[in-house]
């Protein structure tokens, strides 16, 4: 199957990337807000133009009760359907929607209490209460979803009166806030037919009601007139049509077929800049792709070996081939918008990794005692072109320098198997990117904490004192000492070559001219309509 | 009042051996240069060779075959050639940089020369990327490797693929449909009953299947196997109902009156002659296996990057197809050709040694 | 009566090789290295996450009370849940089996209208310009990919004319409602032939060229026979003779043929809906592969023998009710 | 002796194949006087079912009528210009030298303005003027539609009865050939009559169209003995009933002394004899056919053993030269393999007896025969070395 970037891994390492979090300002890159003036009709199904938005997922969604989707697809209309108590700007500041304020902090971070907005209302009428909330966060617990592992820090949830929920955790956690942006929804409707309810008729307190839908055919959902909140869209109905072949939905774009195209593969970026009729609106999302290295057994359990490798190959070049201009290049385990946000030593940490000098690999993988004379690196790389590519790219840097490289593309479901074991003979390194929040928790827990070596941490790099800066980082509440400890681990990890960061990608678009005020968004995808944007269509 | 001639009863046929008594035997029909043909056409390759010169258009498939299996042999050859040097040292000279240059440009094109541009067109045309050059003559693929060489490479796999295929299905059949063929009654049953269960699941969904189950998704040798195995019912119905014919002609009778013991007799009598249907069929079959497999790797399943596969070049060559038209339609003409040429050779093998079958 | 008994008899025949299929399918589905509930529930499960998921979809219990829990379901139309969609298989197939139906049926249709005409001309006309041309187009027809084939009609009707869509299909008998842009039942009806034209042609490309073929040597075959040249010289005329004498003969080997190549064209489909993303049975049966979904697999694959094992059924009885020679007695399969 | 109601004059059909050229009907004459049975009798490869359907234009492709005349009544079925040859149509490549040269490939020859159109051919010869039956009839009638069918479409095409009219008519037809229970078996398929019914049905089905001629290509070889009999009775019982006149096709003696009236005898492309049957087998002149009168048994004498005929029928693609029956005939002499005799009239009393032996002087004073010198032709066939199946 064909790339779709991160979006569409169903089964990403469960962090999927629906979580929302406050943090610098985004780098909105092309795409201004309010698009040009159109330039005249061009095919397309003009007929009930006015408010008619035809948007092409790379995938089609499966289910739509936030409770247990775990897909981006599914996320995306679910996101249009309900609200969460908090939401996140484009330049990712903390905005109330169903909250009425910002939430207050007790117990140094154990406590969290969330004043709610008494009118907000669910597309049936009923109120959105306290109650409904604490049922939002704690079902995923009960019911032993698949994403229930993003709530896993909540103790107790429980409504303090009508309008002012109190959330108990099991230990101290700043970067709590992040995760107060978990859609509610309606807890009578949904208790009647949970079935129904995922698959039927979603009901949320959104400003879209669902309408109907066909899997792997369309998805369309339409205006809730009376939408408590303003602004009311200005769209009438938005059709999502899953196009799964990059060029193909890139071409649908063209053709008018859809207004609005998501993932667009590094080569139909150019193409879509020299249409007439459409742009790209991209901004760089919250993602972190890498090739990570065995620590635990063979070769690549030697830092030197690691080393070499590094030398043997170029991630610059490989990410301006493969990744460019979808994704940009990062030097560190964390994507670059956090990096910015919390002021990182970047430019330091790139110096760490080295340039490409075959030579120099050979020397050190002949000198190294764990290097066989006929070793042949075991590559895995997922289902996904741009990791592919980086995987063949470090393979023929191995065999430039004498050894031999076997590159292995899985389906997920054998690759999640796989990545993760610690066993040499399933890998030497392997491709994998990851999302979350603007919080370098997000990552360094779950990719480096020593307690999730074989659940998402595939690279069971020991170094205690890496571990005891994160486990402690991610306790804590005052920032500047976070800041402090990530800012030693990433060092040292980058040192020892655990992972060699490689790029992150942009949430990107096309769009075509018609299309007014379409916003892509860092964490959220993108927005239909906020307190900054309302789209509309020519 | 019909004249019966001094040998057996009419019925059983003139004894060829008597010259062409008048009597009307079961030959008397056809000339004596058709019987002698017959006999030959069983046996007598020398008449079987004679046949195809004279049929252009298996001449013709003769020809691509043995270009294409020419191609791959020497694309196998070289890689295999290039380590044989190497470990007499003929590249110790060079430095670190040139040793992975040489190699690249001598063998499997896996590592890209540095610098190619991406998606070149062919020599003599222009795209966004560049110009053609005589370098890259049908272009150069998203990773900057020339195509061409791709496509030689490709061959190796396609061949394998196609002959190992091909291979399994008939020996496969061949035993199964002689041994069930031969031996009838309940043995016959059971293995009849499995071939038609196997042969009733439609082709790819089998084999998609088996690959799923078999974890060989990227494994091509398992998918070779996989793909020879499905054909094993065909081959199987092909030589029973060949064994049956067979079985009934009077000279197996005369060898199992004359104590031949069941295996003597199909190796001797029943395989050699039921080999011309498999022979033909076998030929067609190493066609579509190709084509089987280059579905399979579009689809995914298959070879393992970065060894070059046609089937593989075509699903990569689908997201750059706005790009570089041409990164699709050379690996498309590639396998047509190839399937073509096994296609051509094939029916011209089956009209050679069926004579019947003259049309 | 004839044909009404040897079509029970066919039906009864059927049913062991049925069994054997959903044997298969049941002993392939198991044995599918990865874990489905590995799958589910990403890397991280608690064990009691895993041990409910297992005891949910019955993995736990041994392999010959779980074929007989599946003969049982099956027997009930039950093809248990599909774990990637979390819904039953059988809605599923019931939502996707309409598309691959419309597919195969129109490609086949295609081949069929294109070859017959095509193989009879050809050997009417043989070793004229026009034989040597269909021989040609047949050969080329037989041997290319049928996905490139499909990439091609993209690349220049879709891309470069802009003419065609290229994805997905609609069903002819959908409610206007559903098809965008589409008001009356025509307009839907339009836009059904619309998406049908490319995948049908490449799809449809395989099998008219390998009839075609049939066609023309059958036709070859039985115009030298006796009773050909027999209505020759009894004056009948030469276009009688193609239409009447020698046409039906020539049809019985190609009716077997059309019959046999279901399962290559079920092949095909699975490319064509790849190529087109058109969500039918192909796709879905990939989707069940690419996510180790046992179910789902077993149902696809089951469905797609059940449709394979009907075609080859109603071309035997077609053949049997066209060569009166086979209606009566049983006739060796 | 009326004028005949069937003539053939030196007609030529030679098949082009890849091998070469095969003359394997190579300038053969006879005649059928109405009401009369002419038998062509020969070894088979002889020619004489390709000389039979040249006769209705039934030559099919590589094979083409290149030379001589058929004439029935006064309607020229096959008659081409002496000399001119034409552009062949298909595109054969022209070449300008006469036909007559062996070996070389002759154009087209242009046929004569009154040679009948293909189309009348088809409208008032076949089938209607002239029926054919063929040897084996399983493969005859066509498989698919039922036996009553296929007659009363013939009947319909060749005589002016339609609908219940021809539907009688075919009925009435399946009678006269003894096909118990007609009426419920004109509703069966052929697959569901016997060898010998369905080669009544055939018969059935030529008389039915009232032809004036038959022609019967070996209809009982592919039967047994007591069928055949059966066959043969009812076919001379329908002949002096109907008056209509046969060319019998066999190389069976046996058949032509029971049946026909004249016999021909073949071989190898060319007629050797050509005698009334009682003649031909009291007053053999050619050897040949005195050969094949020595290898079936006589009734009234004890011989303990017949001698077939030295050799086997040589290739019809490269004749051997001068009589083509020289390398097998007891009495050969040297200058038979130098002069192929055409047939002369040996005995002129009557309708004559014709052969082509050079020994009859008064046919052949220039080849004085028997001053050559004899050449032995009786070394036995040598064993046949190859022979299938041999294990």
């Amino acid at each position: 199957m064909s790339d779709t970037g991160p979006s569409n891994e169903r089964t990403v390492p469960r962090r999927a990337l629906l979580q929302t979090v406050g943090g610098v300002s985004a780098l909105t890159l092309a795409g201004c807000l309010g698009g040009d003036g159109g330039d005249g009709g061009d095919g397309g199904d003009g007929g009930d133009g006015g408010g008619r938005l035809t948007l092409s997922q790379a995938k089609s969604p499966i289910e739509f009760d936030p409770i247990v989707l775990n897909d981006v697809p599914s996320a995306e209309v679910a996101d249009q359907i309900f609200e969460a108590p908090y939401r996140f700007s484009q330049d990712l500041e903390l905005v109330p929607v169903l909250a009425s304020g910002d939430p207050e902090i007790e117990r140094s971070g154990q406590r969290w209490i969330v004043p709610l907005n008494g009118d907000a209302t669910f597309q049936n009428g009923d109120p959105v209460t306290a109650s409904d909330v604490a049922y939002s966060y704690t079902a995923p617990l009960e019911e032993e979803t698949e994403n229930a592992g993003e709530v896993n820090m909540i103790e107790t949830v429980e409504p303090v009166d009508e309008t002012t929920v109190q959330f108990d955790l099991a230990f101290e956690f700043g970067a709590f806030k992040w995760y107060l942006s978990r859609s509610v929804v309606p807890e009578s409707v949904r208790e009647e037919d949970k079935d129904a309810f995922n698959k039927e008729e979603p009901v949320g307190s959104g400003p879209f009601t669902f309408e109907d839908w066909s899997e792997g055919e369309f998805v369309e959902i339409s205006r809730w007139e009376d939408y408590w909140g303003e602004p009311v869209p200005n769209l009438e109905t938005v059709e999502f049509t899953p196009v799964e072949e990059g060029t193909t939905r890139i071409t649908t774009l063209e053709s008018g077929e859809n207004d609005v195209v998501k993932d667009i593969p590094p080569q139909s970026w150019e193409t879509i800049e020299n249409m007439s009729n459409a742009s790209v609106e991209a901004v760089e999302g919250v993602s972190y792709f890498y090739l990570a290295f065995n620590c635990n057994e063979g070769p690549t359990a030697d830092p030197q070996v690691r080393e070499a490798v590094d030398y043997a190959f170029s991630m610059d070049d490989a990410v301006e081939q493969f990744v460019e201009p979808t994704g940009v290049r990062q030097y560190a385990p964390v994507p670059g918008v956090l990096s910015e946000g919390w002021d990182f030593p970047v430019d330091e940490w790139a110096d760490i990794a080295h340039d490409k000098d075959v030579d120099r690999a050979k020397e050190l993988l002949d000198d190294a005692g764990a290097v066989p004379d006929d070793w042949t690196a075991d590559i895995i790389v997922p289902p996904d072109e741009k990791r592919e590519n980086i995987g063949i790219s470090v393979g023929n840097g191995i065999e430039a320098a004498g050894y031999s490289a076997n590159v292995t593309r899985l389906d997920w479901p054998q690759f999640l198997e796989q990545y993760a074991t610690g066993s040499a003979d399933d890998y030497n390194m392997f491709t994998l990117g990851w999302a979350g929040s603007p919080d370098p928790d997000t990552f360094l827990y779950f990719l480096f904490a020593q307690e999730q070596e074989g659940v998402t941490n595939g690279t069971y790099y020991r170094n205690d004192q890496v571990d005891g800066n994160i486990m402690q980082a991610r306790q804590a509440t005052d920032r500047e000492e976070r800041r402090s400890r990530y800012i030693d681990a990433i060092t040292t990890i980058l040192e020892d070559r655990a992972h060699i960061p490689s790029y992150g990608l942009k949430n990107s678009f096309g769009v075509r001219d018609r299309v007014q005020d379409f916003v892509a968004h860092p964490t959220d995808q993108f927005w239909l309509v906020s307190g900054e944007n309302n789209v509309s269509v020519q | 009042m019909t004249v019966a001639g001094h040998t057996s009863d009419p019925e059983s046929g003139a004894d060829a051996g008597r010259g062409d008594v008048l009597a009307p035997g079961r030959d008397e029909g056809r000339t004596e240069r058709e019987r002698r043909e017959d006999v030959e056409a069983r046996y007598g390759w020398r008449y079987t060779l004679g046949q195809l010169r004279r049929d252009p258009t298996a001449a013709a498939g003769l020809v691509v075959v043995g270009l294409v299996t020419l191609v791959a042999a020497v694309a196998w050859v070289d890689a295999v050639l290039f380590d044989f040097l190497a470990e007499f040292g003929v590249f110790a000279g060079l430095g670190v940089e040139q040793y992975a240059l040489a190699k690249a440009v001598w063998t499997s094109p896996v590592a890209e020369p540095a610098g190619t541009p991406r998606l070149l067109p062919p020599v003599g045309l222009e795209n966004q990327f560049g110009e053609g050059t005589l370098a890259h003559p049908l272009g150069t693929d998203h990773r900057g490797r020339d195509i061409l060489l791709r496509l030689v490479y490709g061959s190796r796999v396609a061949i394998q693929v196609g002959f190992v295929a091909a291979v399994v299905g008939m020996l496969g059949g061949t035993v199964v449909g002689a041994v069930s063929g031969y031996y009838g009654g309940r043995v016959d049953d059971v293995l009849m009953r499995f071939v038609e269960t196997l042969y009733s699941i439609p082709f790819l969904v089998l084999v998609l299947s088996l690959v799923a189950v078999l974890g060989a998704r990227e494994n091509l040798t398992i998918i070779m196997f996989v793909v020879g195995v499905v054909y094993v019912p065909e081959f199987a119905r092909l030589i029973r109902s060949r064994v049956f014919s067979v079985r009934e002609e009077v000279y197996v009778e005369a060898a199992r009156a004359a104590g031949v013991s069941t295996p003597a007799i199909i190796r001797r009598h029943v395989i050699p002659n039921s080999i011309t249907p498999v022979l033909v069929q076998g030929t067609l079959r190493v066609g579509t296996a190709i084509l089987t497999v280059a579905g399979l790797s579009f689809l995914g399943f298959g070879v393992n990057p970065p060894t070059p596969s046609w089937g593989r070049m075509l699903s990569i060559s689908r997201d750059y197809m706005i790009q570089n038209v041409w990164f699709s339609i050379w690996p498309g003409l590639a396998i047509l050709i190839t399937v073509v040429g096994f296609n051509l050779f094939g029916d011209g093998l089956r009209d050679a040694l069926d004579p019947r079958l003259k049309n | 009566m004839g044909i009404a008994r040897y079509t029970l008899w066919r039906l009864v025949q059927a049913v062991p090789v049925l069994l054997g299929v959903v044997t298969i399918t049941f002993l392939l589905a198991n044995a599918i290295p990865g874990d489905p509930v590995q799958t589910m529930l990403g890397p991280s499960p608690s064990q009691a996450e895993v041990a409910s998921i297992r005891a949910k979809y019955g993995l736990d219990q041994p392999l010959w009370q779980r074929y007989v829990n599946y003969l049982l379901d099956i027997a009930r139309g039950d093809l248990g849940r599909s774990i990637y969609y979390e819904t039953p298989v059988t809605t599923k197939i019931a939502e996707r089996f309409p598309k691959t139906m419309l597919l195969m049926l129109s490609s086949y249709l295609f081949a069929i209208v294109v070859a017959v005409p095509l193989g009879v001309i050809s050997a009417k006309r043989r070793n004229e310009p026009t034989d040597h041309a269909a021989r040609v187009v047949s050969l080329i027809g037989v041997s290319t990919p049928s996905f490139w084939i499909g990439l091609m009609l993209i690349l220049i009707f879709v891309f470069k004319l802009g003419l065609f869509p290229s994805t997905n299909l609609v069903l002819p008998w959908a409610d206007p409602a559903d098809v965008t842009g589409a008001s009356t039942r025509i307009d839907v009806l339009g836009t059904a032939l619309h998406h049908l034209a490319l995948p049908v042609v490449a799809l449809g490309t395989l099998q008219m060229a390998a009839i075609t073929r049939i066609e023309r040597s059958e036709m070859l075959d039985v115009l030298s026979q006796d009773y050909v040249t027999l209505a020759r010289a009894y004056g009948v005329r030469e276009r009688t003779i193609l239409r009447k004498h020698a046409f039906r003969n020539a049809q019985l080997p190609v009716i077997t043929i059309i019959g046999l190549q279901l399962a290559s064209a079920i092949g095909g489909a699975i490319l064509i809906e790849a190529v087109f993303s058109i969500n039918g049975m192909g796709t879905l049966i990939l989707t069940a592969i690419y996510n180790l979904d046992y179910p789902l697999i077993m149902g696809t694959t089951l469905v797609f023998s059940l449709f394979f094992l009907v075609g080859v059924i109603l071309t035997d009885i077609t053949y049997a009710y066209v060569d009166p020679r086979v209606s009566y007695g049983s006739k060796e399969v | 002796m009326h004028d005949p109601l069937l003539t053939v004059e030196d007609l030529q059909t030679h098949f082009f194949t890849e091998d070469g050229v095969v003359r394997a009907v190579d300038g053969i004459s006879f005649d059928v006087a109405p009401g009369e049975i002419v038998g062509l009798v020969g070894e088979s490869g002889a020619g004489k079912s390709v000389a039979v359907r040249s006769i209705l234009r039934l030559v099919e492709d590589p094979g083409r009528i290149v030379g001589g005349e058929v004439r029935f009544r006064d309607q020229t079925l096959v008659g081409f210009e002496d000399d001119a040859t034409a552009a062949d149509t298909a595109g054969d490549d022209r070449s300008d030298d006469p036909g007559d040269e062996p070996g070389s490939q002759p154009g087209r020859p242009v046929p004569r303005p009154e040679m009948l159109s293909e189309s009348a051919m088809r409208q008032r010869i076949r089938g209607n003027e002239i029926a054919i039956i063929f040897q084996d009839p399983m493969e005859s009638l066509n498989p698919v539609y039922t036996v009553g069918g296929q007659l009363r479409e013939f009947i319909e095409l060749n005589r002016d009865l339609s609908g219940r009219a021809a539907r009688e008519a075919a009925v009435e037809m399946l009678r006269e050939v003894n096909i118990p229970d007609a009426e419920r078996r004109y509703e069966d398929h052929p697959h569901e009559f016997s060898g010998g019914m369905r080669q009544r049905v055939l018969i059935a089905m030529a008389l039915a169209c009232e032809p004036s001629l038959i022609i019967a290509d070996e209809p009982t070889t592919a039967l047994d003995v007591t069928v055949e009999g059966a066959i043969l009775d009812l076919v001379r019982d329908l002949q002096e009933r109907y008056g209509t006149s046969f060319v019998w096709v066999t190389h069976d003696m046996g058949v032509v002394a029971e049946i026909c009236d004249r016999v021909n005898v073949m071989y190898l492309g060319e007629i050797v004899e050509q005698a009334g049957v009682d003649e031909l087998f009291h007053d053999t002149k050619h050897p040949y056919t005195q050969a094949l009168l020595n290898s079936i048994p006589r009734p009234d004498e004890t011989v303990e053993q017949l001698d077939p005929i030295a050799g086997v029928m040589p290739e019809a693609i490269d004749p051997p030269a001068g009589c083509r029956f020289h390398t097998r005939c007891p009495d050969a002499r040297e200058v038979c393999t130098r002069r192929n005799p055409p047939c002369r009239t040996v005995v002129a009393d009557g309708r004559p007896h014709r052969a082509a032996c050079l020994k009859h002087e008064s046919a052949f004073p220039e080849a004085d025969y028997w001053a050559s010198r004899p050449i032995g032709n009786l070394e036995r066939p040598a064993p046949d070395a190859r022979g299938d199946g041999d294990e």
